[in-house]
């Protein structure tokens, strides 16, 4: 058993380490998405693309101030903004015309990412294109050394959940939301103006993507294909957590970003995420209402 | 009533599949082969609208099927050294199974949760692909060229790759495959399914058992999308993980609804045309996505009916 | 009691229904006898639409037992029960309102038709339904509620008391041994009412009828027999009669 | 007589190089054509004007999108530049060459389309430029039915191995597994025998695990530990723990987005004192060596197939394509110094299309008609020799596998730039053919 720590110690506090920066960006995106789900009760499969964007403004941000620190700044204030409008306007023109009918929402929003992708492709071209991290040190452990930028990633991205937790229990847009997702024509009855609360929704999903792809682009790179893998990842957090539970989501994310550390670290990666992904698609069926959600069928 | 509209529909049907079989005399090389591959995917399309317009169930994990049909059909060939038939019957069964295994999990589920499970089904299908590399032949996927036998008509060989058989088996099975969406459309069953598509629950308390409608749909689709695989694979001699991909499985949903879902003939229009867009845009500019996400937007806000579901209400009533 | 089981035609033993806090049906025994109309009243909430859809299978019970023509019918699916013929007319009509009304009868129909020839065709399960014969029984239904000429029509173009009208006709084309109409009147105008009631009658010659009605009028001019519900539990039961001179019911419900 | 009319093309190429004019050029041809063979019919005149001194027409299956576009765009720009020079001195056996280039998506089932498009409707001579293997492994059969000569420039093992068809050529770049024979030798040798290769999990990963470990025994080296990592990764760190302690060198050959963050978290998992790395330049193709977290690689080592930075020990030929395709000292784009090249692999374009022209001129093509000649005589090429037609360097040729075999160059990162340290002979990378095309019916 010892030997077996000595032996897999590190492995596992690695894979407990790097789970858990993981599984802090990884509730940030899919918070967005479980949000749009819930008050919305619509799948945003461009949200990935949000997330990208977020990443190749935050590019232009560096190459615009040629600073890192000040870039970082410019593209935490500006790119969620951006992206927040790129969502508004979606809603506006695109969502709101097909009545948020779910299917009809999916193959829109497929039109939305195809759109996105290739006009990013046009602007920022082909490459992966690196941002310089706004301050960076190594933190050296017996064993290995750890990126400390990471470490302020995972911070960075908890007080975004914490600032989100606050909007909804304490802002009056979170009273509404809270009271849209609960019951859409009482909502109204009462007064709650749900054309704008569904924007403002859909841009605080987008501007979380959005965030936590500036957050991202130092540890990785922008490139305009990086959308589609946090999309897959943030639809099983927001599956295991319970569509639509915002309490579910960030639970799962934990679930998931640890195993997933864990699971490649000790098995196949490429069978690890077959595996994952078998297993989520069960929870769904078996457990349709996830951890935490409710039923959407 | 309906027997009239059965009618008008196998007359207008056969018109179409005229056309087609009298094009195959006069059209240039290119195109004469460009048609051939639409003919197979639209098939393809035809399965899927079998699930999507009829019974209103979106799967966004088809390309599993497809892709199925067509490992078991090459693989078939490769390893077992079956004949073109002998591979395509292998690769329906297979995928009858998988979409049997596949429905009797996933009709659990509706709505937006059916929609992710045969997202994620469908995902974890590909990366089976990729994990089984030493068997599938991974990414790179392989040519069936060298293995596939030839075929022997009144004691004369050609290759399966050549152009006349293509365009003709490409257009045997899309006839097929037209000619029993549209019987079963007109049969009891379809008038189930469509029920189901409309409201469910009420179809369940006017005695219907919905699930086994839904089961039967769903299989039917898969395993059809699974032999256009097989053919395709027969046909264009490659075999690779892009047919496996999520684009593969969001492509028959923009076929079948700019051609019309829920119209039998619908998705052969939408392939056609979606088709020769691209084909045509990527002459032009390097980013013909742009334009085919330009085309799904527009189309669900201004045509959510595709182009025969808006003739239909217009004109063409009878159509199925 | 057990001969009384015998000639019962549906009952129900201990039948409850709980929505988290609220009950909604509590240990209801419910017994229906064969021939005649029988009424549920009571006042809103008090378990009318619940209790029916236990029976019809649309809710499943929480507690307690349905038995159906002596036969313990609890673990039914809703498909199965209306086979065995306990067919349930919505409340808000739900006919498929972009299908013709043609095919909204057919539906009904073709299932019917089947499950007879089920035992005489050589496919038995598999065997098709010829659609003259449809067509044919099609025309029979809508006449009998009617609605002749409408085949053609859109369901959901049709006048609200038309649609009331396709939906028993549809329930009717489902062969049905009890024929449960919940609030048929309820959006109509008095001659539809009047229309309705007499349709109502004359079903109930050949088919059992159990009523869920707010309007008094039909109540007593149609039920041959009354259950009271208020409160998820039977308050009263008897002729229609009995019932208006019963103080309990007068005090809870008909007022003054 | 004729030759002096070549050159006033020539000169009359140089000068402007739309479609259009390159046609004019063609009709000048034309005409010093029948002023040269003193034709008298007029007739016969334009027919043979038609016929030999048509431009010839190559189609160019371009990644303009998907995955492979980074690599696409210098691909094009490689192509362009090598078509040009190539009308500047008068074509192909006299004729104009036009370039007609399809996007692919870098997706096998629309490669295939793309190939028949060339063949079919523009009705190229022949087709060429293909990159990614996958693509070429969906494209190639298609080549085959339609009997067209498919020239790729993809480096990938599948035309040496017989997977493919005889009209299937790799003229001009070196497949991997030469590649990788020739220089893991010199890593063994100078740099540890206790290696750790880290490849993604992909057929171009299972090339370099399976035959650097073949290089390995007969090196004396050992492999300890092989990591194969998923393409879809966006994060490394997990995966460095398993690297056992005792190896001596790091074989990395990660491809895609995902490179820097690789080398990065290498660099944070490691610090100062890390095993010697050797990696495959594919990571870095066009990627600037000084980006942000590549500090790290000084001192390490990497192959490149031609060499990104300039040098004194460049050849003529060398720094001739260099300036003809638009690169600085530094490899980086000359009108944008952010641009940098896919260097040691774009090469394969420029010097494909010069050997498509040698074949051509030898086997006296002229039309289709002319494929059987065409394919048998660069199968019997032995090899080409170097210069501005090939760059890279000279190549030996194998008729029977269809693919060339050339030098490589392992190059030592330091002060920001890549210094080559050491130059294998074309014998490192050979091997004995697994196949033979020319058993092939044609």
């Amino acid at each position: 058993m010892s030997s077996w720590i000595n032996e897999n110690g590190p492995l596992l506090f690695l894979a407990l380490l790097d789970g858990t920066v993981t599984a802090f960006v990884l509730a940030l995106i899919a918070l967005g998405l479980s949000l749009v789900f819930g008050v919305m009760r619509i799948v945003n499969i461009a949200h990935g693309e949000f997330f990208m964007l977020g990443a190749v403004f935050s590019w232009f941000a560096f190459d615009l101030t040629d600073d890192p620190l000040w870039g970082f700044l410019l593209a935490l204030v500006l790119a969620p903004a951006l992206v927040g409008g790129i969502a508004v306007f979606s809603d506006r023109f695109i969502l709101r015309k097909i009545k948020y009918h779910p299917e009809s929402t999916i193959v829109a929003t497929i039109g939305l990412l195809y759109v996105i992708q290739s006009l990013t492709l046009i602007v920022f071209g082909p490459e992966a294109r690196a941002v310089e991290a706004p301050l960076y040190f190594r933190i050296q452990f017996p064993w290995f050394g750890y990126s400390g930028y990471k470490l302020i990633v995972a911070g960075m991205s908890a007080l975004g959940l914490l600032g989100v937790w606050l909007l909804m229990i304490r802002s009056k847009l979170g009273l509404y939301m809270r009271a849209t997702q609960q019951d859409l024509e009482i909502a109204k009855t009462y007064g709650v103006p749900t054309k704008k609360i569904y924007a403002a929704v859909f841009a605080l999903g987008g501007g979380l993507a959005a965030l936590a792809g500036v957050l991202v682009v130092p540890i990785r790179q922008a490139d305009h294909l990086m959308g589609l893998e946090p999309l897959l990842l943030s639809f099983i957090v927001v599956i295991i957590g319970g569509l639509g539970s915002i309490r579910g989501t960030i639970v799962a994310a934990f679930i998931i970003g640890i195993s997933d550390g864990i699971i490649s670290v000790f098995y196949e990666p490429t069978l690890a995420k077959m595996l994952a992904t078998l297993f989520v698609a069960m929870v769904l069926v078996l457990k349709p209402s996830g951890l935490y959600g409710e039923e959407v069928a | 009533m309906r027997k009239k509209s059965l009618i008008y529909s196998l007359l207008f049907q056969g018109g179409i599949l005229l056309l087609l079989f009298i094009l195959q005399f006069i059209l240039p090389t290119y195109h004469h082969s460009s048609v051939s591959k639409i003919m197979v995917l639209a098939s393809y399309a035809v399965a899927y609208n079998f699930l999507l317009g009829y019974t209103g169930l979106m799967s966004l994990g088809h390309a599993m099927f497809f892709a199925a049909g067509m490992y078991a059909a090459g693989l078939g060939i490769y390893y077992l050294e079956l004949s073109a038939l002998g591979a395509l019957l292998f690769g329906a069964a297979f995928t009858l199974v998988i979409s049997l295994l596949f429905g009797l999990f996933a009709l659990r589920t509706s709505g937006v949760s059916f929609l992710i499970v045969t997202l994620m089904f469908g995902q974890t299908f590909y990366l089976s692909i990729l994990y089984f590399n030493e068997f599938t032949f991974g990414q790179d996927g392989f040519s069936l060229a060298k293995h596939l036998g030839k075929l022997v008509i009144f004691n004369k060989e050609y290759l399966y790759s050549n152009p006349d058989v293509r365009y003709n088996f490409a257009l045997i099975l899309l006839t097929a495959y037209l000619l029993i969406s549209t019987l079963i459309m007109f049969s009891p069953v379809g008038r189930i399914l469509i029920a189901i598509r409309e409201n469910e629950s009420r179809t369940q308390l006017l005695g219907y058992n919905v699930y086994y409608y839904k089961l039967f749909a769903l299989v039917l689709s898969g395993t059809f999308s699974g032999i256009a695989g097989a053919m395709h694979a027969l046909l264009f001699t490659y075999v690779g993980t892009t047919f496996a991909e999520i684009h593969h499985s969001i492509s028959p949903i923009l076929w079948t609804l700019l051609g019309g879902a829920g119209t039998v003939i619908g998705p052969l229009f939408g392939t056609g045309i979606m088709y020769y867009l691209v084909d045509i845009i990527s002459g032009i500019t390097s980013n013909y996505q742009l334009v085919v996400g330009a085309v799904l937007i527009l189309m669900i806000i201004w045509f959510p009916m595709g182009i025969m579901g808006t003739l239909r209400q217009k004109w063409m009533k009878w159509l199925p | 009691m057990d001969e009384m089981a015998a000639v019962e035609l549906l009952s129900t033993h201990g039948l409850t229904r709980q929505y988290g806090g609220l009950i909604a049906v509590n240990e209801v025994d419910f017994k229906l006898y064969p021939d005649r109309i029988h009424a549920i009243i009571g006042p809103n909430g008090a378990g009318k639409t619940t209790l029916v859809s236990l029976i019809c299978g649309r809710t499943a019970p929480s507690s307690g037992r349905i038995s159906f023509k002596g036969n313990d019918i609890t673990g039914l699916s809703s498909a199965k029960r209306v086979q065995a013929g306990i067919v349930y007319t919505f409340q808000v009509t739900s006919v498929f309102s972009n299908l013709s009304c043609y095919e909204n009868v057919a539906l009904s129909v073709q299932r019917n038709l089947r499950a007879q020839q089920k035992g005489t065709s050589l496919l038995g399960k598999w065997s098709m339904v010829s659609e003259a014969d449809i067509e044919q029984a099609v025309s029979k239904y809508l006449l009998e509620v009617g609605l002749e000429g409408v085949e053609a029509q859109i369901a959901g173009t049709l006048p609200y008391g038309h649609q009331k009208l396709l939906e028993v006709a549809m329930s009717l084309a489902a062969g049905p041994k009890l024929l449960i109409l919940d609030e048929p009147t309820q959006g109509l105008a008095e001659a539809e009412i009047e229309n309705l009631t007499q349709l109502i009658q004359e079903i109930s010659k050949s088919v059992n009828v159990l009523l869920i009605e707010h309007n008094m009028e039909v109540v007593f001019n149609l039920a041959d027999h009354v259950t009271v519900m208020d409160n998820g539990s039977i308050l009263a039961e008897g002729t229609p009669t009995e019932i208006e001179n019963n103080h309990a019911v007068q005090a809870s419900y008909l007022g003054n | 007589m004729v030759k002096k009319d070549l050159e006033k093309v020539d000169q009359a190429s140089e000068l402007n190089l739309s479609r259009r004019n390159v046609l004019g050029a063609g009709a000048l041809v034309a005409g010093a054509g029948i002023i040269g063979s003193q034709m008298i019919d007029p007739i016969a005149g334009i027919a043979h004007a038609a016929g030999s001194d048509a431009p010839i027409k190559i189609g160019f299956q371009a990644h303009r999108t998907g995955i492979g576009a980074l690599y696409g765009r210098w691909y094009e720009r490689t192509t362009n530049a090598a078509v040009k020079h190539i009308n500047s001195i008068g074509g192909i056996a006299g004729r104009p060459v036009e370039i007609i280039t399809e996007d692919d998506g870098t997706d096998p089932k629309r490669g295939a389309d793309v190939v028949e498009k060339l063949a079919t409707q523009h009705k190229v001579d022949f087709v060429f430029g293909t990159l990614f293997s996958h693509v070429v492994m969906g494209s190639a059969p298609r080549a085959g039915e339609l009997k067209i000569p498919y020239f790729v420039v993809s480096e990938g093992y599948h035309v040496a191995s017989g997977a493919l068809n005889r009209y299937v050529f790799q003229p001009c770049i070196t497949d991997v597994r030469a590649q990788i024979s020739a220089v893991s030798g010199w890593m063994f040798n100078n740099l540890g025998k206790n290696v750790t290769i880290i490849y993604p999990d992909y057929a171009f990963g299972y090339n370099h695990r399976d035959y650097a470990s073949a290089a390995a025994e007969k090196h004396g080296g050992k492999i300890v530990a092989k990591i194969a990592i998923p393409p879809t990764e966006s994060s490394y760190t997990r995966y460095f723990v398993k690297i056992p302690k005792n190896t001596d060198v790091i074989y990395h050959v990660m491809v895609g987005p995902g490179v820097l963050t690789f080398v990065r978290e290498l660099g944070e998992h490691f610090g100062p004192n890390h095993p010697q790395l050797f990696g495959f330049i594919d990571s870095l193709e066009g990627v600037n060596i000084s980006s942000p977290g590549l500090d790290f690689l000084d001192g390490s080592h990497f192959w490149e197939a031609m060499p990104r930075y300039a040098s004194a020990a460049d050849s003529a030929g060398s720094r001739f394509y260099r300036n003809a395709v638009g690169v600085d000292n530094s490899g980086a784009s000359k009108s944008d110094s952010k641009d940098v090249a896919a260097y040691s692999h774009m090469f394969g374009c420029w010097e494909t299309l010069f050997a498509i022209k040698e074949a051509v001129e030898q086997s006296g093509y002229k039309s289709k008609k002319d494929y059987a000649t065409l394919i048998e005589t660069m199968e019997g090429f032995t090899g080409f020799n170097e210069g501005i037609a090939h760059p890279q360097g000279s190549k030996a040729f194998s008729g029977k596998t269809h693919q060339c075999y050339g030098q490589q160059f392992v190059s030592k990162v330091g002060n920001g730039k890549l210094n080559v340290v050491h130059k294998t002979s074309i014998a490192d990378g050979m091997y004995e053919p697994e196949t033979d095309y020319t058993k092939q019916s044609l």
